[in-house]
């Protein structure tokens, strides 16, 4: 794998194994840096494999697979986008293939690609608002969770704080806790009730 | 020249347009390969191999109930949701029963010891009671057949099934087992 | 003309740069030739494409997402169901992806049982593929002798799977049947007997003059083109590009069998209908060495996971060569009962996605021939 | 016959007993032809089931010979749909318009020595004249009916028919040129019993001509495009119902009868055969022609439409005016 050399700019390149996870190399970038990776891979001969959305504590992880038609090897460019903000400039212009995947990471996953030349709903119908793919706010694990090495990685921080992440974590899981208990007070007689019946 | 060439081409392609009439020709006079199915059915040796919904197995000592230990594992793993199983109710404490037992001559120990052994403790009964199949919903992988750990499932091959209503897809298995085992002695007194 | 002049969503969209003199017209989503609910609208000035757009999503059923809604073991019958003619492409891919998150072996056996199972199912696919490409050019009677081969094929591959065209035959670190010495031997009767009937293919089909005519230089899609939308598989080797899964990215045992990549540098629909035509041969070839040395063992591996097992956390990818390109599944495991997420890369939504450019400027029935020569399946495009 | 002698038949001064033999051949025909259509569909989707190695129909009556009777029955009883915006008029005038023209074909064919409704000094103009008639309806259906494939349809009918018609006149010409009529019923007495005293021995290159063009004219496959399902999902007739669709099936065969009663007569020698000549031999030849077509269309792709007007203007074109000159030259001599 090595001897590649893909210099674009990037915050860090680390992790990947072809035989333990099947991806060559992961690279970092920041989102306005991956127009950047996307031309250096075409000219290097790259295609575009798909583009997968990842919904995390962090924000939401887009991955942009890569493959070469003689080069063995599976190179991942990812980016991580806030929530409040998800836009990541398209690089359908690139890579025309890249509209299609862009469109569907867009309805499934909230990410915005501005520049795309077709910003239509592409799957799902077209008044649908949700992106089924986002996960419920509990649902949502932080990056560690999946991959150690990229906590590890000095690039992580470069993206967000991990102290701002835990610190809303713990204040929405307070206000879980407080709702939870506030429903649960009334609702405990009835809940035994409603088990003695379907005892009966 | 060309118009020598092109008229080459025009005749080579007319011959592999006569050569494909000849194929189909050919094909015309042979007998047909479809199965006439209300006339004619699949040969059994396709059958037997097929996977269609699943059924439950008779145990050996009574074929009428199958060795199920209702574990749930199937329930649980089955991606469509469409297996139920009705377990029989946990035994009841009766005390009138628990009056009969003699437990204090048990514990005293004064019982000679050759009458008898002990009740053993009440077995929770662990066939079940219903074992529900929806087939509709089923999507045929074989999950709950493979993790079945007492091998109590198996793939019926029947697949000439067809109703108007959902509601015929709805399979009682213990039903559906009993009345297999009592086709089977009935065979056997024949 | 238009007597409902506000269209729908898409047409909204694509109409407004549209010309006083063109036709726009929907091709689908009931249309005899998009395979199903494909829907193309297309821009026509006479009989030329001047433009179009595939609307997809017809039969989207949100595999992605039943990923991560049912446990890993759960999941299986839903690969099956993406691409219902090479499913077993699927069965592996997903099970080569959580074999390799979990580091799951695979039994020697077990490798050589898939490799002759996918082998056949891809047969199957081409072989129906060629019919119903045939059915798009307007001749009737391939598609028969298609199916006649293929059922036999669909015989054989209901002994171990039990099933016809779903297959859930994989699991991890396995397989869920062992083929038995009565499958072995039927199909090394099948595999001379397929032989015999590709010449009559050939003479029928191949050298006819009308099909020639339509597929010689129709629908260019060059090695580049290619590239920048990620096309794969019979198109990309309809290329003159050598790139396949199965010898770039070996996996399971497919370096040690001796099969050759055809490829055809016309990069024309013809191209594309050869490489397949060869194809099935190559994979003949495949299956019989596998059949030659297949050696005994387990079918499933012992330390293959029980139906609650969760898979240890990371993500990995795996690709496999489907019969219409690479298939990839990437998995991302948080360790949890469901998978993370689960994505899938279809090699038909991606060889759809070039459809736009190749069909700019020919004729309708030229698109049509494109169309097919992408050899589409429009579950694997909407997934 | 001399063309000189030709004096047009006055409906009015008619003789009783031509009168007579109009009706009762009209009536014969009409019989004649719903026969023969229904025989036809059931022969055509018998051939193409043992083509394709299946039985066809077989259901209905031994061996399915009745399917045709009972999809005419259904094709009667379902409900006329008149699409959303089409002229509807028009739209029920096109089935009709292309049906009617097929039984005036029929009047001068010679189906025997006797056996004839009409005897034309102009047969064969009256037949190809009246053929026209097919694709002015083909043309209506695809352009009332308000569906973009059906107007699609009826452009490539017409450019199809049109383009066709010159290379089919032509081969036609070269044979009436050689007998110096177009009576059908002289030109066939002209040829001899054996198949080498018939037309095609000496004009093979105009029957080829001929049997291309009658296939095109006919919209049968391979050049079946004006309703090519796989491209227009069904071309001229996508939005027609019931019987609408059913008499274009129904002209489409008697269509077919027609030019291939027509190769027969002017090509295979009619009537006359070996032994004793007689209507068998005409039908005889005419069920084998009809085998042939259909023989072609379940064995062929269809053809690309610029690639079918290239076949017509660059190929058959030439080939048939160049046959009607050696024709013209060889009968100088």
């Amino acid at each position: 794998m090595s001897g590649r050399n893909l210099s674009f700019p990037k915050l860090c390149a680390l992790g990947g194994d072809m035989g333990q996870m099947g991806i060559a190399e992961i690279h970092h970038v920041r989102p306005s840096q991956v127009r950047g990776a996307a031309s250096l891979l075409l000219d290097r001969g790259w295609f575009i494999e798909t583009i997968a959305c990842l919904d995390l504590r962090e924000g939401i992880l887009v991955n942009y697979f890569y493959a070469h038609f003689t080069e063995p090897g599976r190179i991942v460019v990812r980016t991580l986008v806030q929530r409040e903000e998800p836009e990541v400039p398209s690089i359908a212009d690139i890579f025309q293939g890249a509209e299609w995947h862009e469109r569907e990471a867009a309805e499934m996953s909230g990410v915005r690609f501005p520049g795309n030349p077709n910003p239509l709903p592409l799957l799902l119908s077209e008044d649908e608002e949700s992106h089924p793919l986002q996960k419920a706010f509990e649902d949502r694990k932080p990056i560690s969770n999946i991959v150690d090495e990229f906590i590890k990685a000095e690039c992580w921080p470069a993206f967000i704080s991990r102290e701002e992440i835990e610190a809303e974590a713990e204040k929405r899981a307070e206000e879980a806790a407080a709702a939870k208990a506030a429903a649960d007070a009334p609702a405990a007689p009835k809940a035994a009730k409603a088990a003695k019946e379907a005892e009966a | 020249m060309g118009v020598i060439k092109e008229f080459a081409e025009a005749l080579k392609g007319l011959k592999s347009l006569i050569v494909g009439l000849g194929i189909t020709g050919k094909e015309f006079a042979k007998p047909g390969v479809t199965v006439h199915y209300p006339r004619k059915v699949v040969a059994d040796k396709d059958l037997v191999t097929y996977r269609g919904h699943i059924e439950l197995v008779g145990s050996k000592n009574d074929p009428a109930m199958p060795p199920c230990i209702t574990c749930l594992m199937c329930q649980s793993v089955c991606p469509s949701g469409c297996i139920k199983i009705i377990k029989h109710p946990p035994p009841k404490k009766d005390p009138a029963a628990d009056k009969n037992a003699p437990p204090e001559a048990y514990a005293s120990g004064l019982e000679p010891k050759t009458k008898a052994a002990p009740p053993a403790k009440e077995k929770p009964v662990k066939t079940p009671k219903g074992f529900i199949l929806d087939y509709n919903y089923c999507s045929l992988c074989g999950l709950c057949v493979q993790s079945c750990p007492v091998d109590s499932l198996r793939f019926s091959t029947e697949f000439y099934i067809a109703d108007p209503s959902k509601k015929a897809f709805v399979y009682d298995l213990m039903a559906r087992l009993k009345a297999q085992a009592g086709t089977a002695t009935a065979k056997e007194k024949e | 003309m238009s007597v409902f002049p506000k269209g729908d969503f898409y047409t909204r969209h694509f109409q407004p740069s549209g010309k006083e003199e063109t036709l726009v017209v929907n091709m689908g989503p009931q249309h005899p030739s998009t395979h199903g609910v494909l829907r193309i609208i297309v821009e026509l000035d006479g009989e030329y494409i001047l433009r179009c757009e595939p609307v997809l999503g017809y039969v989207h059923r949100m595999h992605e997402k039943m990923g991560e809604n049912r446990s890993w073991v759960q999941y299986w019958p839903n690969t099956g169901r993406v691409d219902y003619l090479h499913a077993l492409a699927w069965n592996w891919a997903y099970a080569g992806a959580v074999e390799k998150l979990a580091g799951i072996e695979v039994p020697e056996r077990a490798e050589y049982i898939r490799v002759i199972t996918c082998e056949l199912n891809r047969v199957s696919s081409h072989l129906l593929w060629w019919g119903a490409y045939l059915l798009d050019l307007g001749a009737f009677t391939p598609i028969m002798y298609a199916f006649d081969d293929r059922e036999e094929i669909m015989d054989m591959l209901q002994m171990p799977t039990g099933s016809r065209l779903t297959y859930c035959y994989y699991r991890f670190g396995g397989v869920s049947a062992d083929l038995s010495d009565e499958f072995l031997k039927r199909l090394s009767r099948f595999i001379p007997y397929l032989r015999s009937r590709l010449p009559m293919y050939r003479d029928l089909v191949t050298e006819n003059v009308i099909l020639r005519k339509r597929v010689e230089d129709v629908g260019h899609i060059d090695e580049d083109m290619c590239r920048r939308y990620g096309c794969t598989g019979p198109v990309v080797r309809g290329a003159g590009v050598a790139y396949d899964v199965r010898k770039a990215e070996p996996y399971s045992v497919y370096d040690r069998f001796d099969f050759r990549i055809p490829t055809y540098p016309e990069a024309d629909a013809f191209a594309r209908y050869m490489v397949r035509m060869d194809e099935i041969e190559e994979s003949l070839k495949i299956i019989e060495q596998a059949i030659a040395t297949i050696p005994d063992g387990p079918y499933l591996s012992k330390s293959a996971p029980k139906p609650k097992w969760s898979a240890p956390k990371g993500e990995a990818c795996f690709a496999v060569e489907g019969a219409r390109g690479k298939i990839t599944y990437y998995v991302a495991s948080d360790g949890g009962r469901t998978p993370y997420r689960v994505k899938l890369r279809s090699p038909s939504y991606c060889n759809l996605s070039c459809f736009a450019e190749a069909a700019k400027g020919v004729i309708l029935a030229d698109a049509v021939s494109i169309l097919g020569s992408l050899d589409l399946v429009i579950p694997e495009i909407d997934r | 016959m001399n063309i000189s002698n030709w004096t047009a038949p006055d409906p009015f001064v008619t003789t009783p007993d031509m009168l007579i033999r109009l009706v009762v051949g009209l009536l014969a025909l009409a019989a004649f032809v719903g026969a023969n259509a229904t025989i036809l569909v059931y022969v055509e989707r018998k051939v193409a089931g043992f083509i394709q190695r299946r039985p066809g129909p077989f259901e209905v009556g031994p061996q399915g010979i009745l399917q045709t009777i009972a999809d005419a029955a259904k094709l009667i009883g379902k409900q006329l749909v008149t699409p959303r915006g089409s002229d509807g008029f028009l739209f029920w005038l096109a089935p009709i318009v292309g049906f009617l023209p097929v039984f005036v074909m029929f009047l001068p064919i010679p189906w025997g020595e006797s056996t004839y409704v009409v005897q034309s000094d102009v047969g064969v103009l009256l037949i190809l004249a009246f053929a026209g008639f097919g694709v002015l309806s083909l043309c209506l259906a695809g352009w009332a009916s308000a569906s973009k494939w059906g107007l699609i349809g009826a452009a490539r009918a017409v450019a199809q028919s049109v383009g066709y018609e010159i290379p089919l006149l032509l081969a036609v010409l070269a044979v009436c040129f050689s007998h110096g009529s177009m009576d059908l019923m002289a030109i066939v007495k002209e040829q001899g019993g054996w198949p080498w005293q018939w037309n095609v021995a000496t004009q093979p290159l105009a029957f080829f001509i001929y049997f291309v063009c009658a296939l095109a004219e006919t919209n049968r496959a391979p050049f079946d495009l004006p309703e090519a399902e796989s491209e227009l999902t069904a071309g001229f007739h996508t939005e027609y119902s019931g019987m609408g669709f059913g008499l274009f099936f129904l002209a489409e065969y008697a269509n077919m009868i027609v030019v291939c009663s027509m190769a027969t007569a002017l090509f295979l020698g009619g009537f006359q055969g070996p032994a004793a000549p007689g209507p068998w031999w005409f039908l005889l030849k005419v069920y084998g022609l009809l085998l042939v077509m259909m023989w072609m269309r379940w064995t062929y792709p269809r053809v690309r439409f610029d690639q079918l007007l290239n076949l017509n203007w660059k190929w058959l074109l030439p080939l048939a005016t160049l046959n009607l000159l050696a024709t013209a030259v060889a009968l100088k001599l």
